[in-house]
């Protein structure tokens, strides 16, 4: 039943289904409408449902974005659209001090079923201001939840789920996966919103990781298993709530955990998935949990330097290497 | 005027006063903690225009909002509950002074984060647009609110699409103890509607018959597919910003200068005023204008023992609040992660 | 040559001293002017050094931070003040996309002399949008430090130290400690800014902490003592960068860590010192590092909640005790 | 106009022509990567309003900015190394197009979020303000960028300081894909400076000697004492709004429409048409002004022919620009590290 669609064509698909079946679901942003969105996850909406469900936005980013809180409270389902994720910092305000404080402060009397979709991640020599990944920063903020759809088939789901969804959900998409292609099953029933992927099974250890890392781990993965090391590589699809028992079962298999991330590694996503795991697993664990992350170096415009501040697949294999040597090296000593 | 309005307008601008100073006390006493940001003195601003508006109309403000919900109807009770931070308070205790919502009056909630309330009600106000529904929205905000770019960013946004949406300016010529002169390049802050062809009016704010009006017809504008409205109310605040604050950064003299035009005696006076005697009407014979303020008279309230009764009956309701709020229970943690958790419906999470 | 002071004339006095002798420092935010400061920091100074170096703004807290930037891309040395840190994400694009990342985009052409304070931390019933702690949003961006004062001392000689660098440094002055009182020896030299302070030594665990927090744990290890428990507390000072050498030592000796922080636990500041500690010490440690820290949860405005949300004192004191017994416990079993 | 000045202005758009349709070529071989935004069309605001400042002005620019570097001076040569990502670029290959940088010409920057152009420029003119300096920041933005909340602030901010800051909006009539009826309320972006009673004029952006004129008559009233100013330039992006735009969004009689009021091309006929012919001169008689004007024809600038040389010369510019940047060296991680701590001083830092 599934047919292959690229992640931006399956994002696509997911709000035409929506925006079809609940007129309360509208979307908006810079050039979402008649241009279609700049990664063409809108493409074709505003011919379809008019402009004021797809609703082309001033660069005011705070502000539509607390537009989005204020339809939410009136029982809309708005999508709201950062164009990238590097405009986040302008428009958290509205998240933050907003839709994940509302339905709380107000003694839950008001539910926030917003949606707000960020492309970012390092994509291909945009410089330091178009490079961010900033997933940290909405981590901390108790009252949201964050999804980070790795391929087509859970960015159709999870979008789906998310506007659904009655809680304010972050849709991290990464710009680099847009043109990725996979098979999407229109039909199958998805897996709870917030539940990790196990991508590849191994005994050797375990990688956790997510978005276009969860790729990439998996190419590592196959690399390893040349040289007889097999990693569990667990993709985790949300930073928000995080599904700490399917990591756990597998460390408790492996007794190894690397944490890749494409986020700066000082305080990134990373820091909580390996101090969260490494207190719950510490038992069975043989070595140190590994965190294998991006510099913290704000992203070099030079094509070489730039993939030289994240985790490529060879990084990849190295620190895995590393890491299962380093749990015997210590065994034996 | 019709009398019923004008007898509303002054009981919500006497409760408020009531139950402001009220809370102050309450405040000194310690069953009242964090900020507290009251309104004596701009009481004619939430009066006037929440008593233009229709029910099914929304009401957006900030953290000087507690005689804006008694206005809209919130009981007494429940809003000095929420200042004591109880279970029967309006936010259930979660919210405090700055963060009141009572859903079911469309209040849509005091937000603490100056600027913040701009885009709120643009997204209430986008809904109501997009459902053409004849409903507006109300967005309260102080002078120095329109300097925060979420105020230029929601105008532009209201007036390009024509929105439903009344900002109303309380200008009480402070940011805190910044005075407008020092905090604003153009201190007429209606004039800066202009640069979004937003109609824009400046009313006296102490008058509360004045800004009554000014809302109505810019109620009535936005109900004819006028688009966004602005008016400014030009009002004083008597207290400091907050009871933290002893407003010591303002001269003596202009405080006392803006008392003398509290917009409470105002009201009182043109009540007083406009409404003749049994004996001026008796002499002016059995017209029809003349039996209807007879029946006016007739009917009580316009004499001052009757404003004294008035004032009374605030006492009773705001001294009920305090009993109330005394006895409402401490919310519980399991409440408050019941609210945090009010969003989640069949989803199977982790 | 001390003499006592309180956290607020602490910041005061080091504001005085470094506008004294430089004119290139100058200090601007909401109100610090003629009404001399929220928390007072700024007191006096307006009058003394005149309405261009002690500026009173507007509440437009990304364009005078981004003021901040600008000017000190030209040489001043400013002192944004931003009201409380839960106007920060207002503030944060001229942070992050501006201060942070100018002086390396622009291969090194521009220095960033740009000192950033606000008030934050739970205080007492100021509601769910004025209690944010939000370390963490900072700490993940490279190109910043931040300071995490808990003494009159440290705020004299870490705002001093701030202004006198050329890099982009973020003060955080925690909201219940402006009126804490405290030694301040202000002729004596300062330890470098970001080292971290032994602030008791213990063997038996170690308590990793900072800001107001530190405070509590060292009354909580004051507590411990009675009992026979004896915690080393280590008061950061610096949550970027961290001084892990400092805390590592500790580790070394007393094989446990109890990370305590008022930010919310998940994906807060603990989340890196926890992380980066256990993998450090990993083969040093005789149980998980534990993380104390606020729920995830907005801060709920009724006083009895508020103080249930963050660790307390008899908090520490019982996660400590856990925790020593944890270890042994495994040891035995 | 001195003739001088007519020339630079004209040799200048040359260059950023030449220069910007040679980027794209490299772009199109793959030797210039990611987001890249040129100029051809919009030459005329550039060349007019950076000539008509001084050595000590500062300029403040957006992602759009290649054109601004080279007519503020700095050499072809790193402005394209910057684009291919090399060490000497102007950035040392850490920035890109969007982000270059020459502080030695109080070139301030490149930035790409959208209005942060307002607050950068505010400081640097507090600076100067602060320090009484005759100097002036000139910050340029789109007609997209007005409607962040960076800009309202920081003209509030301007106008209440008298800083002086001289603001250009480079309205091009088009946000990306968005046309400025559909993202401001008020198309006359100049308006909006009234809100802030900012001294505002729209000239026409495709005439380089009107540009330059209001940018003179600007940056004088700002040396008088007179406060920010600001200036709306008309103008047209002749591509897309990227490379990676194909700019379909846009009827192709209006490009057709802008195409034929070419900056370019009018400057020429400009020049062509202000200065006589020899023959003309002759029969003019040998007085003051005949004589100049001989003169600079006699120079040889103003004949076609010597337009064609221009043309030349530019093109052997971005030419030799070209070549140096292949053969720049890539930077190395080092250099990014150093970068980064390029603000440590003495400082034992953990
Ligand atoms: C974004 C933001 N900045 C600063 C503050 C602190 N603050 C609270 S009220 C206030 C003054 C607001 O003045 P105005 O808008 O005139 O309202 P008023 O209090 O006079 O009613 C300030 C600066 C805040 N709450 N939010
Ligand atoms: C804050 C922010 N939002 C969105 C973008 C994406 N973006 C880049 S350029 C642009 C359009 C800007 O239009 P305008 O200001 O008119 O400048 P122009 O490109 O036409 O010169 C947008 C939306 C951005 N860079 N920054
Ligand atoms: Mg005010
Ligand atoms: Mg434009």
């Amino acid at each position: 039943m599934s047919q292959e669609l690229l992640y931006w064509q399956a994002l696509n698909r997911a709000m035409d289904v929506e925006m079809a079946a609940d007129e309360a679901v509208f979307t908006l942003g810079e050039d979402v409408g008649l241009y279609g969105g700049s990664y063409r996850v809108t493409e074709g909406l505003h011919a379809k449902y008019g402009e004021w469900r797809v609703r082309d936005t001033p660069i005011s980013e705070n502000s539509f974005t607390g537009l989005g809180v204020g339809a939410a409270l009136v029982g809309m389902r708005p999508v709201v659209e950062i164009m990238t994720i590097n405009f986040l910092p302008l428009a958290l305000d509205s998240i933050i001090n907003g839709a994940a404080k509302i339905p709380f402060m107000s003694g839950g009397q008001f539910r926030m079923p917003l949606v707000v979709r960020m492309p970012g991640g390092v994509a291909r020599q945009l410089g330091a201001q178009h490079a961010q990944r900033l997933e940290h920063t909405l981590m901390n903020v108790p009252g949201l939840r964050i999804a980070v759809p790795s391929t087509p088939q859970d960015a159709y789901w999870q979008l789906r789920q998310a506007i659904a969804s009655d809680e304010p959900i972050i849709l991290l998409e990464h710009e680099l996966l847009y043109f990725s292609k996979g098979p999407v099953d229109l039909l199958a029933d998805p897996p709870p919103m917030h539940r990790a992927a196990l991508r590849r099974a191994g005994r050797d250890l375990t990688i956790v990781t997510y978005s276009r890392h969860a790729l990439l781990s998996q190419d590592a993965a196959a690399e390893l298993a040349k040289e007889g090391i097999e990693a569990e590589v667990i993709d985790l699809r949300s930073l928000k709530p995080i599904d700490w028992d399917t990591c756990a079962s597998s460390i408790e298999k492996s007794h190894r955990l690397l944490v890749v991330e494409e986020d700066c590694r000082f305080a990134g996503a990373g820091a909580e998935i390996a101090s969260a795991l490494a207190e719950r697993c510490f038992y069975s664990l043989d070595a140190p949990v590994r965190r294998l992350a991006g510099l913290d170096i704000p992203t070099p415009f030079n094509g070489t330097l730039e993939a030289a501040t994240i985790p490529q697949v060879s990084d990849i294999v190295v620190a895995a290497r590393a890491l299962c040597q380093s749990g015997q090296e210590s065994k034996a000593s | 005027m019709e009398r019923d309005a004008l007898h509303r307008l002054l009981r919500d601008m006497l409760l408020s006063r009531a139950f402001e100073e009220r809370a102050a006390e309450e405040y000194a006493k310690g069953n009242i903690v964090g900020f507290l940001h009251l309104y004596p003195g701009e009481e004619a601003v939430g009066a006037g225009v929440i008593n233009a508006a229709g029910p099914s109309d929304y009401i957006v403000s900030d953290y000087r909002e507690h005689a804006h919900a008694l206005i809209r109807g919130t009981p007494a009770r429940n809003v000095m509950a929420e200042l004591f931070g109880r279970a029967d308070g309006m936010s259930g205790g979660m919210g405090g002074s700055m963060h009141m919502f009572d859903a079911r009056r469309r209040f849509m909630g005091g937000y603490a984060i100056v600027g913040e309330t701009c885009p709120i009600a643009l997204g209430i106000a986008y809904t109501v647009a997009m459902r053409s529904l004849p409903e507006a929205v109300i967005c309260f905000f102080g002078d120095g609110a329109v300097n925060q770019g979420t105020f230029h960013e929601s105008l532009n946004m209201a007036a390009l699409w024509r929105l439903p949406l009344l900002l109303v300016c309380e200008n009480n010529h402070y940011a805190i103890g910044t005075e407008i002169h020092r905090h604003s390049a153009v201190v007429e802050v209606y004039k800066r509607a202009a640069a979004y062809n937003i109609p824009a009016e400046r009313v006296d704010g102490m008058d509360v018959i004045k800004v009554y009006e000014a809302a109505r017809r810019a109620l009535e504008r936005i109900r004819g597919g006028g688009g966004p409205q602005f008016i400014e109310c030009e009002t004083y605040r008597f207290r400091g910003h907050s009871m933290a604050d002893p407003g010591t950064y303002r001269p003596a003299v202009e405080v006392k200068a803006h008392e003398a035009w509290d917009p409470i005696s105002a009201a009182v006076r043109e009540i007083e005023f406009r409404y003749p005697t049994p004996a001026e009407l008796a002499a002016a014979g059995p017209d029809h204008i003349g039996q209807l303020a007879a029946h006016m008279v007739e009917a009580g309230h316009l004499a001052e023992i009757e404003i004294e009764a008035l004032r009374k009956e605030v006492n009773a309701i705001v001294e009920d609040a305090v009993q109330f709020a005394l006895q409402s229970p401490q919310p519980t943690m399991d409440a408050a992660w019941a609210h945090l958790n009010c969003n989640r419906r069949h989803e199977v999470l982790v």
